[in-house]
C-alpha cells in the first residue's frame, strides 16, 4: 500500500447499490474520503450506514459500485483481505471472543509469531502500548474480556484497530458505550491518527461530537447520499434537516409532569460487589437520572433492583410496602421492567421476529393458553408505527434490522408491558436525533401518566434536559438527588470524577 | 409469491430430503418398497423414533440435549411389563410407563435448572442411571408380561381393519398434531422458543426459565416414557438392554426435521418427517438386501447428505 | 405369488443375531452350501445394531415384506420376536428357529446345540483338570442372553453337583458384548482372583478377553482356562497351552440343517421339531483330528466374493 | 494471593473429582485399589479414552462435537491390522493407522466447514460410515495379525522395567504435553479458542476459521487414529466391534476436566484427568465386585457430580 500524503483521496466509493432480498439498504451512495481527514458519516436509523462501511470491511459484497483504495480499485473478497489492505474497523456491535483476554482479542488474527509460536513478550508490549495510548494502563492485557464492563469491551476494539496501524479507520458509533473521559481520550487518538495521515470514517449520532472532530461529513438518507461538504461553517440543524428531510424544532421537548407520590424506594441497598448502600427515592411521574463513569455501578444497581443480580443487603419498598427480593417475572408483575444496555447479548432474541421480541414479556392479551399471532401481529406494527421502526413487517428477523432499530424495539417492549416504572440502561444508545426527540416526547408522556423512570445515561446533555432529578453515581455509592436544573455538565462531571467542584 | 415460496422452504425440506430417500430406494427398486403394506409396516416401525422425537423437538428448540431417551425408554418398558405382571391392568401399566419417563425427565429437568450442570452431561449420566435401573429391576433379565391390549397397540393388523394404521402408529400423529399446535400456538410454545434463542432475554422479559426447562424436560421424558411403553408393545417383553443409541437416531430425526441444536429453531412436523425418513432409509436398505456394513456407510451418508441438502438451500435464497 | 426370484428359485432368508462373530459367518457358510446344493437362493440379513430385538424384528418384517419362501431366524429373544414371526407365518412364511428357541410351537423346527450340555461339558472337563478341588472364576458373558446363561447355568449346576469341593469365587461379572469390555473386566477381575485356579467363559469374546488379561498379567497357562467357541487367536491359545479347552459347537451344521429343514417342510416332507447339531470339547491333545480341524477352522471359502 | 487461588481453582477442579473417585473407593476398601499394580493397569485401561480425548478437548473448545471417534478408533485398529497382515512393517501399520483417522478427520472437518452442517450431523454421519467401513474391511470379523511390537505398547509389563508404565501410557503423557503446550503457546490455539469463543468475531478478525476448523479436526481424527493402534496393540487383533459407544466417555473426560459444550473452555490437562477419573470409576466398580448394573448407575451419578463439584465452585467464587 503506498503511503498516500494528506489531502489525497485515500478511499472512494461510487455509486453502491447493496439490498437484502427485497429490503434495498444503499440506493447509490458516494463517498469520498481523504488521507488525514476524519469523515463523518451521518443518517437516520437504517439510513444505511453501517451497511456502507461493512462492504468497505469486506463483510458484505456490493451489488454493483465502485470501490478505490488510494486510487486502486478495491473489492475486497472477506475481512480478512480488507484488514490485509489497510481497513480498519470498529464494528458497531461489540466483536469480541469473551473467553481470551485482553491482549488475544486485540491481536486476534495477528498475533506476533515465530513459526507459529506466540512471541507472548511482544504480545504484551504492543498491547500496552496501545492501551497507553487510549490511557488506560489499569486494564491488566491478561484480563478475560467475559470480566469486563460493555464500556471497557468498547476499549479493547478501539485498542484492536489501532495495533494495525491501518491506512483507513472506520468506527461505527464508537462512543454510544463510552463514557464522557474516555470519549475525550478517543478523540486524542484520533486526532493524533489524523495528524499521521490516516483517513477516519467516523459514524455517530451523536452530531455536537461531530462538529467537534470531523473535517467533512456525508449525509445519508434512505441509503442515498443525500449531502456532503465541509464540517466548518455548517450547524447541526443543516445536518439534521439533511437528515431527516425536515428541520427539528427541538432536541429536548418537555411534556409538562409533576411527581407524585412514592412508587419505589430503595434503603441501603447492596449488591455482589456493585452497588453499594444505595438510597433512593423515585415518585410518580418522575424521571430519574443517574450519571456515573463507566464502571460506577449503574447498570449492577439496575440489574440487583430487577432482580437479575443478587441483593446481599438492603431493602426495596413498592408504594411504601417493603418487596422481597425476587425474579424479573416477579418484578414485571410488580410493574417494573427493564432495557438492558447490552441488547445483542441480553435485551434481544436476534434470530427471532420483532414481533416475538416486542410482545414477549406480555403475552397475555394475545390469548392466556393460545396465543393469537395475527393479533401479536397487529399489535406489533402499532408500536412499530408509533416509534417509527424500519422494518419489513413485524415478522422480519431482529437480526436484519439496523441497530437504532433495534434499539427502538427493545424499548417498544417495555412501553407494550405498560410497566409502572421503568429502569432504562443507555435508553437512547444508537437512537438517531430525530427518533430521540420522540423517544424523550415519549418519556414524557409516559410521566404524565404517572409512570416513572430511572434513566442511566453517559450522555449528560440528554440527563439534564429530559430528567426531572439526577443523582451521581460513583464507585458503587450513588450521591445525593436533586433537581436537574441544579446540575450542569462540569458539576455532574466533578461529583462522578470525585473532583472538587469548581463553582 | 416469491415471499410465500420462501416462507414454505424451510418448511418443505425435510419432505425433500424423504423424498429424495424414497426415489434413491424405488429407483434401486426393491420389491414392494412403495406397497402400503410396506408404509404400514415402516410406520410402526417408527412409532418409537417418532414419539421420541416429538419431545426431543421441545428439548432441541430450548437449546438443550436429552441423551438419556434411549435409556429411558428401555426403563419404561420393564416397568410396564413389571407393572402388569404384577397383576395390574393395562391402563395402570401405560401410566406407570409413561411416568416413569416423566420422573426421568423431571430429574433432568431439575439437575439441569438447580445445579447449573449442561444437559449435554446431566443426560449422560441419566443414560447410565436410567440404564442400570432397568437392569437392576428386571435383573438384569427381559422381563415377560401377560399379554394386554398394550401388545395390539403395534399390530400390524389392527382391529378394525379400518384403521389401516396400529393403534399406535394414530396415537403418534395425534400427540404429534398436539404438541404442534402447542408449540405454534400457546404461551408455553412461545416461551420455548424464547429460551432457545436467548435465555438471558428471556429470562429478562419475565419467563420463567427454570419451570419452562423443568417442563421441557418432563415434556421430553414422557415422550419417551410412552415410546418405552409402546417398545413393550412391539416386543411383548420389557427388555432392559433395548433401544441402545436410539437418542442419537432420535436427534438426527429432528436435525433432519430442520432442528438446530443451537436452540431456537425446530418443528414438529419436520421431526416427524425426519423420523420417516431414518426408518425408510433403514427398511429400503434391509429391501435392496444390503449387508449391514453397507447399510451402516449409507445411513450415515444419507443422514450428512439429507441435511445438507436442508444448508443448501439455506443458502441459496 | 411373486414369492419366486427371476429364476424361479426359491428364497430363503437366514437371519443371525448379529454378523461380526466368526459364529455367524460359519452359520452363513453353512446356509450357503446347503442352499447351493438345494438350488435356493440365501438371503444373508442380520439387525443393523447387533443384539437389539426391535433391529431384528424390523429385520424379518422387511423379510415378510419382500415374500421370501422361508425364514431361518436365530432369534435374539425367546418372547419378542413372537409378534413377527406369527406375522410371517400368518402371511404364509414358514419359519425355521436356529441356535436359540422361541418360545412358540408355529416354527416348523429347532435347529441348535444344546447349550445346557455344552457348559455341562466343560464343567466335567475342568472338574478333572482340578482334580476336584480348587476355586473357580466364572466371568459371564451378556445379560439376558439365552444361550451363554444356558451355558453358565449348565457349567455352574454341573459343577457344584458334581464337584462339592469346588469354589466358585465369582460368577457375577458380565463381560458385556465387546472384546475390549471383556478385557477390562477380566483384568480387574484378575487383580482380585490372581491365584484361582480355574476359569471358565461361556462365549468367544468373553474367552479371549480373559485370554488376553492373563497373558498381559503374565498368569496365562497357570490357571485351568475353559473357553466357549473358536477363533484363529483361541486356536494359538489352545496349541500354546494358554488355553485347556474350548467347547464348539457346530454352527456349519446349524445353517446347512436349517437350510435343509426348511425346504424339506416347503416340499412337504414331515420335519423333525427339535435337531440337535452337537458339541464336543476340545482340548491339545485332540485339537488336529480332522473332524475337530474341520469345527475349529470351518472352511467359509464359499462365502468369498 | 487470593487472585491466584482463584485461578488455580478450575485447574484444581477436576483433580478434586479424581480425589473424590479415589476417596470413595478406597473407603469401600476393595483390596488393591490403590496398589501400584493397579495404578499401572488403570493407566493402560485410559490409554485409549486419553487419547481420544486430546483431539476432543480442541473440537470442545473450538465449539465442535466429534461423535465419530469411537467408530475411527476401531477402523483405525482393523486397518493396522490389515497392514500389518499384509506383510508390512509395524511402523508402517502405524501410520496407516494414525492415516486413516486423520483422512476420517479430514472428511469431518471438510464437510462441515465446506457444506456448513453442524459437526453433531457429520460425525453421527462418520460415526455410521467409519464403523460400516470397518466391517467391510475386516470381513466382518476380527482381523488377526502377526505379532509386532505395537502389541508390547500396551503392556502392562514393559521392558526395561524402569518404564513402570507401558510405553503407550509414556506416548499418551507426551503427546498430552506437546498439545496443552501447543494449545497454550501458538497461534493455532489461540485460534482454536477464538473460533470456539465467538466465531464471527475470529473470522473479521482474519483468522482463518475454515482452515483451523480442518485442522482441528483432523487432528482430533489423528489422535482417535492413534488410539485405534493403541487399541489393536491392546487386543492383538484388529476388531471392527471396538470401543463402541466409546465416544461419550472422551467427551464426559473432556467435560469433566473443564470443557465446555458451548466452546472456548478446555484444558489439556483436564481431559486427561477426566479420562483417569473415568477409568478409575470403572476399575473401583470392578474391584468391588459391583453388579453391572450398579456400576452403570454409579458412573451415570457420578459424572453429574463432579461436573456439578465444579460448577458449585465456580458458583461459589
Ligand atoms: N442482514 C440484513 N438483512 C436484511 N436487511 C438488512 C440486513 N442488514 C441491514 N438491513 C437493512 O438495511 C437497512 C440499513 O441498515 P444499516 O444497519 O446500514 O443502518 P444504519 O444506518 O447503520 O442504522 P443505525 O443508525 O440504526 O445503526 C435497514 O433497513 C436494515 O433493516
Ligand atoms: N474501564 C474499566 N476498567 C476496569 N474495569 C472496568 C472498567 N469499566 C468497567 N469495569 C468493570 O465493570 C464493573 C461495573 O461496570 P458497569 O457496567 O456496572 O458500570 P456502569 O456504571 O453501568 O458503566 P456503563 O456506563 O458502562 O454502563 C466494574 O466493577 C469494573 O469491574
Ligand atoms: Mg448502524
Ligand atoms: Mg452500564
Amino acid at each position: 500500500m503506498p503511503a498516500s500524503g494528506r489531502g489525497d483521496v485515500a478511499l472512494s466509493m461510487r455509486a453502491v447499490r447493496k439490498s437484502f432480498g427485497p429490503v434495498v439498504a444503499l440506493d447509490d451512495v458516494t463517498i469520498e474520503v481523504r488521507a488525514g481527514e476524519v469523515h463523518a458519516l451521518v443518517g437516520e436509523n437504517g439510513a444505511g450506514k453501517s451497511t456502507l462501511v461493512k462492504i468497505l470491511a469486506g463483510v458484505h459484497t456490493p451489488d454493483s459500485g465502485e470501490l478505490a483504495l488510494a486510487g486502486h480499485p478495491f473489492r475486497p473478497r472477506g475481512p480478512l483481505d480488507a484488514l490485509e489492505r489497510g481497513v480498519a474497523m470498529i464494528y458497531q456491535e461489540l466483536n469480541l471472543a469473551p473467553h481470551l483476554s485482553i491482549e488475544e482479542n486485540v491481536l486476534l488474527g495477528r498475533e506476533p509469531a515465530r513459526c507459529g509460536w506466540l512471541d507472548k513478550r511482544e504480545r504484551r508490549a504492543r498491547v500496552t502500548r496501545a492501551l497507553a495510548v487510549l490511557e488506560h494502563a489499569d486494564l491488566d492485557p491478561g484480563e478475560r474480556v467475559a470480566s469486563l464492563s460493555p464500556g471497557a469491551r468498547q476499549l479493547v476494539e478501539i485498542a484492536r484497530a489501532l495495533v494495525g496501524e491501518p491506512a483507513v479507520l472506520v468506527l461505527d458509533e464508537p462512543t454510544s458505550s463510552l463514557a464522557g473521559d474516555d470519549v475525550e481520550r478517543l478523540f486524542r487518538v484520533i486526532g493524533a491518527l489524523r495528524e499521521r495521515g490516516v483517513a477516519i470514517v467516523y459514524i455517530s449520532h451523536f452530531l455536537d461530537e461531530l462538529t467537534r472532530i470531523a473535517d467533512r461529513y456525508t449525509v445519508l438518507r434512505d441509503g442515498r447520499s443525500v449531502a456532503s461538504g465541509a464540517m466548518a461553517g455548517t450547524t447541526v440543524a443543516t445536518i439534521v434537516a439533511a437528515m431527516a428531510g425536515r428541520a427539528l424544532a427541538e432536541h429536548y421537548p418537555r411534556v409538562p409532569h409533576v411527581p407524585g407520590e412514592v412508587v419505589l424506594e430503595l434503603q441501603g441497598l447492596s449488591g455482589r460487589a456493585l452497588p453499594y448502600d444505595v438510597d433512593l427515592v423515585l415518585r410518580r411521574g418522575e424521571l430519574f437520572g443517574i450519571a456515573g463513569l463507566v464502571g460506577a455501578g449503574r447498570t449492577e444497581l439496575l440489574r440487583a433492583l430487577f432482580g437479575l443480580d443478587p441483593i446481599r443487603s438492603g431493602r426495596v419498598l413498592l408504594a411504601g410496602v417493603t418487596a422481597e427480593p425476587g425474579s424479573p417475572a416477579a418484578r414485571l408483575r410488580q410493574g417494573i421492567g427493564l432495557l438492558s444496555e447490552d441488547r445483542k447479548g441480553e435485551g434481544l432474541a436476534v434470530a427471532r421476529s420483532v414481533g416475538f421480541n416486542l410482545t414477549l414479556s406480555r403475552l397475555e392479551p394475545f390469548g392466556r393458553v393460545f396465543s393469537d399471532r395475527r393479533a401479536r401481529d397487529e399489535c406489533t406494527q402499532g408500536f412499530v408505527d408509533r416509534l417509527g421502526i424500519r422494518c419489513r413487517d413485524p415478522r422480519q428477523r431482529i437480526a436484519e434490522l439496523s441497530g437504532g432499530n433495534q434499539q427502538k424495539v427493545a424499548l417498544a417492549r417495555l412501553l407494550h408491558h405498560d410497566v409502572d416504572v421503568l429502569l432504562l440502561d443507555e435508553p437512547t444508545r444508537g437512537i438517531d436525533v430525530a427518533s430521540k426527540v420522540e423517544i424523550y416526547r415519549t418519556l414524557g408522556e409516559l410521566a404524565a401518566r404517572g409512570k416513572a423512570a430511572i434513566l442511566v445515561s453517559s450522555y449528560l446533555p440528554e440527563l439534564i434536559g429530559i430528567c426531572d432529578t439526577i443523582a451521581v453515581a460513583r464507585r458503587g455509592r450513588l450521591g445525593a438527588a436533586r433537581p436537574a436544573r441544579d446540575w450542569t455538565e462540569t458539576a455532574l462531571l466533578a461529583e462522578a470524577t470525585g473532583a472538587e467542584v469548581v463553582a | 409469491m416469491k415471499e410465500r415460496l420462501r416462507k414454505l422452504l424451510p418448511i418443505l425440506g425435510p419432505f425433500l430430503g424423504l423424498a429424495f430417500v424414497l426415489a434413491l430406494f424405488t429407483a434401486i427398486g426393491p420389491e414392494g418398497f412403495l406397497s402400503s403394506y410396506n408404509f404400514r409396516t415402516v410406520a410402526t416401525q417408527t412409532v418409537i423414533v417418532g414419539l421420541g422425537a416429538l419431545g426431543m423437538t421441545y428439548v432441541i428448540i430450548s437449546g438443550g440435549i436429552d441423551l438419556s431417551v434411549g435409556s429411558v425408554i428401555a426403563l419404561a418398558s420393564v416397568i410396564t411389563a413389571l407393572v402388569l405382571d404384577a397383576g395390574h391392568d393395562a391402563l395402570t401399566a401405560c401410566v406407570a410407563g409413561v411416568g416413569t419417563g416423566l420422573a426421568c425427565g423431571l430429574v433432568n429437568g431439575l439437575l439441569i435448572t438447580q445445579l447449573g450442570i449442561v444437559p449435554f452431561i446431566v443426560t449422560l449420566g441419566m443414560l447410565g442411571i436410567a440404564r442400570g435401573l432397568a437392569k437392576y429391576l428386571a435383573d438384569e433379565q427381559k422381563v415377560d408380561a401377560p399379554t394386554s391390549w398394550i401388545t395390539d397397540l403395534m399390530t400390524k393388523a389392527p382391529e378394525p381393519a379400518w384403521l389401516f394404521f396400529a393403534p399406535g402408529v394414530w396415537l403418534l400423529f395425534a400427540l404429534a398434531a398436539v404438541l404442534a399446535l402447542v408449540l405454534r400456538s400457546t404461551v408455553f410454545g412461545t416461551h420455548t422458543f424464547a429460551v432457545g434463542s436467548n435465555e438471558a432475554t428471556a429470562e429478562l422479559c419475565g419467563v420463567r426459565v427454570t419451570r419452562v426447562k423443568v417442563a421441557i424436560y418432563a415434556l421430553c421424558g414422557a415422550c419417551a416414557g410412552l415410546a418405552g411403553v409402546m417398545q413393550f408393545g412391539r416386543l411383548t417383553v420389557g427388555d432392559p438392554t433395548t433401544a441402545m443409541g436410539k437418542e442419537l437416531d432420535i436427534i438426527a430425526a429432528v436435525v433432519i426435521g430442520g432442528g438446530s441444536l443451537a436452540g431456537g429453531e425446530g418443528r414438529i412436523l419436520g421431526s416427524l418427517v425426519g423420523a420417516f425418513l431414518m426408518s425408510y432409509l433403514a427398511n429400503g436398505c434391509n429391501l435392496i438386501g444390503a449387508p449391514t456394513f453397507i447399510q451402516e456407510i449409507l445411513i450415515g451418508c444419507i443422514i450428512i447428505a439429507a441435511v445438507a441438502l436442508d444448508r443448501l438451500r439455506h443458502a441459496a435464497r | 405369488r411373486e414369492g419366486k426370484a427371476q429364476d424361479g428359485r426359491r428364497r430363503i432368508a437366514v437371519i443371525p443375531k448379529g454378523t461380526t462373530h466368526e459364529f455367524w459367518k460359519s452359520i452363513h457358510a453353512g446356509a450357503e452350501s446347503a442352499g447351493r446344493q438345494l438350488d435356493v437362493e440365501v438371503l444373508w440379513k442380520g439387525p443393523l445394531r447387533e443384539d437389539d430385538r426391535d433391529e431384528q424384528i424390523k429385520v424379518v418384517e422387511d423379510f415378510i415384506t419382500r415374500r421370501v419362501d422361508g425364514i431361518v431366524l436365530a432369534p435374539l429373544d425367546d418372547a419378542a420376536l413372537i409378534p413377527c414371526v406369527r406375522d410371517a407365518v400368518r402371511e404364509g412364511i414358514p419359519v425355521v428357529i436356529v441356535d436359540s428357541d422361541l418360545s412358540w410351537d408355529g416354527r416348523v423346527s429347532f435347529v441348535a446345540t444344546d447349550n445346557f450340555v455344552g457348559g455341562a461339558l466343560a464343567a466335567r472337563k475342568l472338574g478333572e483338570l482340578l482334580e476336584g478341588a480348587g476355586r473357580v472364576l466364572v466371568m459371564r458373558y451378556l445379560e439376558g442372553s439365552a444361550s451363554t446363561m444356558k451355558r453358565e447355568e449348565g457349567f455352574l449346576t454341573t459343577l457344584t453337583d458334581e464337584f462339592g469341593q469346588i469354589e466358585v469365587v465369582s460368577s457375577n461379572q458380565y463381560s458385556g458384548a465387546t472384546t475390549e469390555g471383556a478385557y477390562r473386566t477380566a483384568e480387574n477381575l484378575l487383580i482380585q482372583f490372581a491365584d484361582v485356579d480355574g476359569i471358565f467363559c461361556s462365549n468367544e469374546s468373553a474367552t479371549f478377553g480373559m485370554l488376553r488379561a492373563l497373558q498381559d498379567a503374565g498368569l496365562a497357562g497357570q490357571p485351568r482356562f475353559i473357553g466357549f467357541d473358536p477363533s484363529q487367536k483361541l486356536v494359538e491359545a489352545l496349541r500354546a497351552g494358554e488355553l485347556d479347552a474350548l467347547v464348539i459347537q457346530d454352527p456349519v451344521a446349524m445353517g446347512d440343517l436349517g437350510i435343509r429343514a426348511m425346504v424339506d417342510h416347503l416340499e412337504g416332507r414331515p420335519v423333525e421339531a427339535r435337531i440337535d447339531t452337537g458339541v464336543v470339547v476340545i482340548t491339545k491333545d485332540d485339537m488336529d483330528e480332522p473332524r475337530q480341524r474341520a469345527l475349529l477352522d470351518p472352511d467359509l471359502s464359499i462365502l468369498e466374493r
